[in-house]
């Protein structure tokens, strides 16, 4: 089934999963070393699949809001490394003619709520907008298995369904909301049955699979795309480690933990693009090597670069202070 | 010369404008409940719904937080959208939206780039509906960041100041006034016009009180100003227009001519906007506070739940009586 | 299948239908007369069948919210004719000793709020109550199609799930919401489908036919009652007035209240109990007497009731003035 | 006489508090998101989630809205519920039921019956998280019909303060100050006490100035005053600990005789609790406010929502240099 991917695509893929993976740890590295200004880390490791496969399936101006934790990824998208360190380390990227990842409507970044859910609309209705521009725009908003069940959330796809909008929503099942395991506040065995209560298809698939994500991501952002209204994808992943970095996560049971890292979707790539005899050792080592160094030499530049100062800040806001 | 063409009423005069500002950008879009279905919504704007309808104004289900939400990302993506939330009291089932991320976000990411929406709704005080369908709640938006209010109180400013709240580049909430909707026509001009948003107006002059005021409390208190002219006291009715940005220098300007400042609302009286207007006022112009023959006061409704019943929550809210008795308390 | 319910059940819901047609009409009566207090009014004409069938299922002290416009239904769960006509006509219920139709937790009824569903999470936070307080109350949540698509109300389901409350939620589809049809907002033929996505049993019923919705409700109630957990009923009927009174009704297809009409469930079931050999011409008659008269008194007392004052509202408030 | 025989930090102090509270009272029930399966929300109230959890302390979704809303149905149907929303900030996100329902709701209708709930977050300014996970949000609170809120600022305010919310008969909003929940532990009693709803506490005894204040602001005025004794100059610190009921007799009495009143909040300035407080004093005691030696001032947070930025936070808010500052120019 996956013969019809161009091999740049599977090649693409890799080199993004593993991207998205060493700028997780990068990130983690800055944290633990302390005085970067990051206020808190909630990591992403193990879940890349989704959100890079999600990437590849869009166009720049599309809208695309990943999980919260995810917003690394957004590098897939289009922006520069440097750009998500920067965002992630609290830096001026304004003053230093960046990017940042949480708003940004040139790469399609409508606004981060951290109230989780509340965005969903914005997505929403920027691709209203797209309709009434007429433009051929699309968007995949994505949630946890937490956020997906949110008021807001709902109203959103109400709103999508009503006026037949270009949205795949997504639910990024990774087992866990905070300490609330996701089968304690869903009653059904597959988290895609929520799409049935809105009359629109909707799908799971294994979220540690980027090719299996990649495919039916496509399929979905097709139909959108040729105004077949919006749909609904869950992805089954993991949470591999804490809420946020600090959580004694005295509520996971034994092992499971281990399990899932056995499911590592990088890893498990790596090996089908060798048994495909798409990549070799030697392959795995240079990319390697290179995606290290990409990301070294961002997290330099990012930490380089300033905080913004007070002054900075005000300019770029409103109202009387 | 300002041509007069047209006798408008408030609602239709908010049409009109919402119509002209459609036809003269394309950008400009409309949704909320029932707008195109029952058509009332615009006044009698004349073939507004024919022109527009179910193409650049659409209806949606009952989805308040949606219907905000979506006028965020419209308007980042490059629309213009105007979207209707039927009751001010309703904005708190949105509240979320409004409060931390209409005016905030742009804010909370050092954002420059603009945010072009309008949030409209009617402030419905008279009605004896209830809480939810009469509660009048700007003072919880003096308390957000980067939002601006608009409060209209005749059929010209309200056409004026659409149009403005159209046209600016950040998130802009126009609350109408139920009250004002089919009340007293005006003639409006037909040429284009706007009002600035931050510009208060002078309704009526007088020597010997300054009644600040906005919006539903605007005929109330130039009704208790007529009145009083009876017995000789002056009242000079200072209208805001827009809560924020506030034009503090024309209440400055008009308390120090007269020397007495009074501030009337709608709303409730604890938290509500008069207090700020109050020490805001201290803060600019403590020499004219000082010399004032009284000290300010204010007049708002009770700190209550307005109840479902029309007379209690006339007892409620202020009226025309208890401006006139305030006033000559203070004169 | 409706042969097991007993004569004196049949015969109380015809009874019940009755009263609940001719209290809608003396509404209208004394709305049209002008002066009552009644700030507007929307009515329930022909959508009584729904209210009057779940009534006839739940205890006192279960908990109930009928659509807005079918409060006055609310006779049939204990309360007053007086009281329902006093409520919406805006007396002083409180001094006069009466039961408002508002709020009253004696009678299940735990407030109603304007901003339409956001009541939701209120009946079933009772229904939390009474799980964790070990009684066997149970709750109904009826929404119009309209209200039911708030985020509020999918949030209250999302908690019932969770929880296993014992709540049945229902959708009173009158096909419209203000102006706006039904099937604008919901694209799906079965709106009870809403259930699946929830992973909760759903079904449809005919509104306009009292003993179906009496033999659903029933069913569904003691699934809650017996821990089941919560479950929705859809039941189909129509508006057959406008929005309020006064409703130019602009959008309205020609004809459709006119088909509309010939479903009423007020002759319909009549038809059935003469069919049935419950119910004689004279029987009607009397009935129809008795109840006018009873409704007649009703009226007269209630519009009686002095309009609250100022001075007795504010006692039954706290707070500084 | 009081024995002393825990020490406790903020957040056991609230803990224990609930949990002597649910072995009193079978009704008293608590629910909000990840109580149990985090174990972390009531500090380290000793056995809580172990006697209690899972039973009359549950895990809920992410539904703020059902959350809130639970209470209200439970507290009318007999329970008396502690509902947990995790930050003040998202208390927006339920705000139709805080604002226009728990406390207006009896109002609207007449309703002489209780409502007994708690509705219990954490305020989180200094974190540098952003606007939601930061703002302090009372004065939306302030402007709302019929709730009564609590802002404690120690241990043992907390636990007599959250005593008293839960054997009240109103909706309480109980914020906690989230910068103080791991600060200094204090001896509380083990033996039962409240401290009643509306009773403001002299933190600090001066003469010069009184400083108003609540929550996280009252370790900042006090540091600041010491900082300011050192330079002669004697500061007055009145906690309120409750903003609605408001103490207001008490502010009066210490700027009486202080002479100087400065108001200091976390939250934005404009529509802020600080203008609130200001104009009040003016309308019961204007004899008091002629005799101040400089006018009442405010210190609160600028009119922009927070960013993601610890040091720009901290630009933002008020810190402990800026009271000193103020307090400088007014005496
Ligand atoms: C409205 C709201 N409620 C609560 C929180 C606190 N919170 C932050 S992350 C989180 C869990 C989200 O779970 P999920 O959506 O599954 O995402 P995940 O953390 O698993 O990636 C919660 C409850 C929040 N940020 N916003
Ligand atoms: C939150 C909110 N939005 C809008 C309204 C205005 N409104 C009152 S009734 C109504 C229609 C409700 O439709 P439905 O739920 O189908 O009930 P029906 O009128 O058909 O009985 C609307 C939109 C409201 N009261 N509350
Ligand atoms: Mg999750
Ligand atoms: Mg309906």
């Amino acid at each position: 089934m996956n013969m019809d991917i161009p091999k740049e695509t599977l090649l693409m893929l890799y080199r993004n999963l593993l991207t998205a993976r060493r700028i997780d740890e990068k990130h983690y590295e800055i944290y633990s070393a302390g005085g970067s200004g990051m206020p808190w880390l909630h990591r992403g490791i193990g879940q890349e699949a989704v959100s890079i496969a999600i990437c590849a399936n869009l166009k720049k101006d599309d809208y695309f809001k990943p999980c919260f934790r995810m917003r690394f990824c957004l590098f897939a998208k289009g922006l520069s490394i440097k750009d998500i360190i920067a965002s992630e380390i609290v830096r001026d990227i304004i003053k230093d003619g960046g990017n940042s990842f949480y708003l940004n409507p040139e790469y399609g970044i409508l606004g981060f709520s951290g109230s989780g859910g509340e965005d969903a609309g914005f997505y929403v209705g920027a691709a209203l907008s797209a309709k009434m521009r007429k433009t051929d725009q699309i968007t995949v908003y994505v949630n946890g298995d937490g956020f997906s069940n949110r008021g807001s959330v709902h109203e959103a796809i109400v709103a999508a369904v009503a006026l037949n909008l270009p949205v795949v929503f997504m639910i990024e099942n990774n087992q866990y909301a905070m300490g609330t395991r996701s089968q304690n506040s869903y009653k059904m065995d597959d988290l895609s049955d929520r799409a049935k209560g809105y009359g629109m298809p909707g799908e799971s698939v294994d979220g540690n699979d980027i090719l299996a994500i990649y495919e039916v991501v496509k399929k979905h952002v097709k139909r959108a795309r040729s105004g077949g209204g919006p749909s609904l994808i869950v992805a089954e992943t993991y949470r591999l480690r804490g809420h946020f970095e600090g959580d004694p996560q005295i509520y996971r049971p034994k092992g499971e933990v281990e399990e899932w890292w056995k499911k590592d979707p990088l890893p498990r790539y790596q090996k089908k693009l060798m048994d495909m005899g798409l990549l070799t050792d030697a392959d795995i080592n240079r990319i390697e090597a290179e995606v290290k160094n990409e990301i070294n030499e961002a997290a330099e530049a990012a930490l380089a670069i300033p905080r913004p100062s007070y002054e900075d800040h005000v300019k770029t806001v409103i109202g009387d202070l | 010369m300002v041509e007069y063409a047209q006798t408008l009423n408030y609602v239709s005069a908010i049409g009109t404008a919402i119509m002209e500002e459609m036809r003269r950008d394309e950008r400009v879009v409309a949704w909320g409940q029932d707008l195109v279905s029952m058509r009332g919504t615009f006044g009698d704007a004349p073939g507004m719904i024919d022109e527009f309808g179910g193409d650049r104004i659409i209806d949606t289900p009952i989805i308040e937080q949606a219907i905000a939400q979506m006028a965020v990302g419209a308007a980042l993506a490059g629309s213009r959208p105007i979207a209707y939330i039927a009751t001010a009291g309703f904005l708190s089932v949105c509240f979320d939206t409004l409060f931390m991320k209409m005016g905030a976000m742009r804010q909370e990411f050092s954002y420059k780039g603009p945010m072009p929406l309008v949030i409209f709704c009617r402030a419905g005080v008279g009605g004896g509906f209830g809480a939810d369908h009469c509660t009048s709640t700007e003072a919880l938006f003096m308390h957000t960041p980067g939002l601006k209010i608009v409060m209209p109180s005749t059929p010209y400013d309200a056409k004026g100041l659409m149009k403005a709240a159209i046209r600016d580049d950040d998130p802009v909430l126009f609350i109408a006034s139920g009250p004002l909707y089919f009340g007293t026509k005006q003639f409006v001009p037909v040429e284009d016009y706007i009002i600035p948003l931050g510009q208060a107006d002078i309704k009526r002059e007088g020597t010997d009180i300054t009644i600040v005021a906005w919006s539903g409390m605007i005929p109330k208190a130039l009704n208790a100003a007529e009145i009083l002219s009876k017995d000789n006291i002056n009242a000079e009715v200072v209208d805001l227009r827009t809560i924020v940005p506030m034009d503090i220098e024309a209440v400055v300007k008009s308390a120090k001519k007269t020397g007495r400042l009074l501030i009337a609302h709608d709303a409730m009286k604890r938290g509500g906007a008069a207090a700020e207007i109050a020490m805001k006022i201290n803060e600019v112009a403590p020499d004219v506070v000082a010399n004032l023959k009284t000290p300010i006061r204010r007049l708002a409704a009770k700190n209550l739940g307005l109840p479902r019943n029309r007379e209690l929550e006339a007892e409620l809210v202020p009226q025309i009586p208890d401006v006139i008795q305030i006033v000559k308390e203070m004169v």
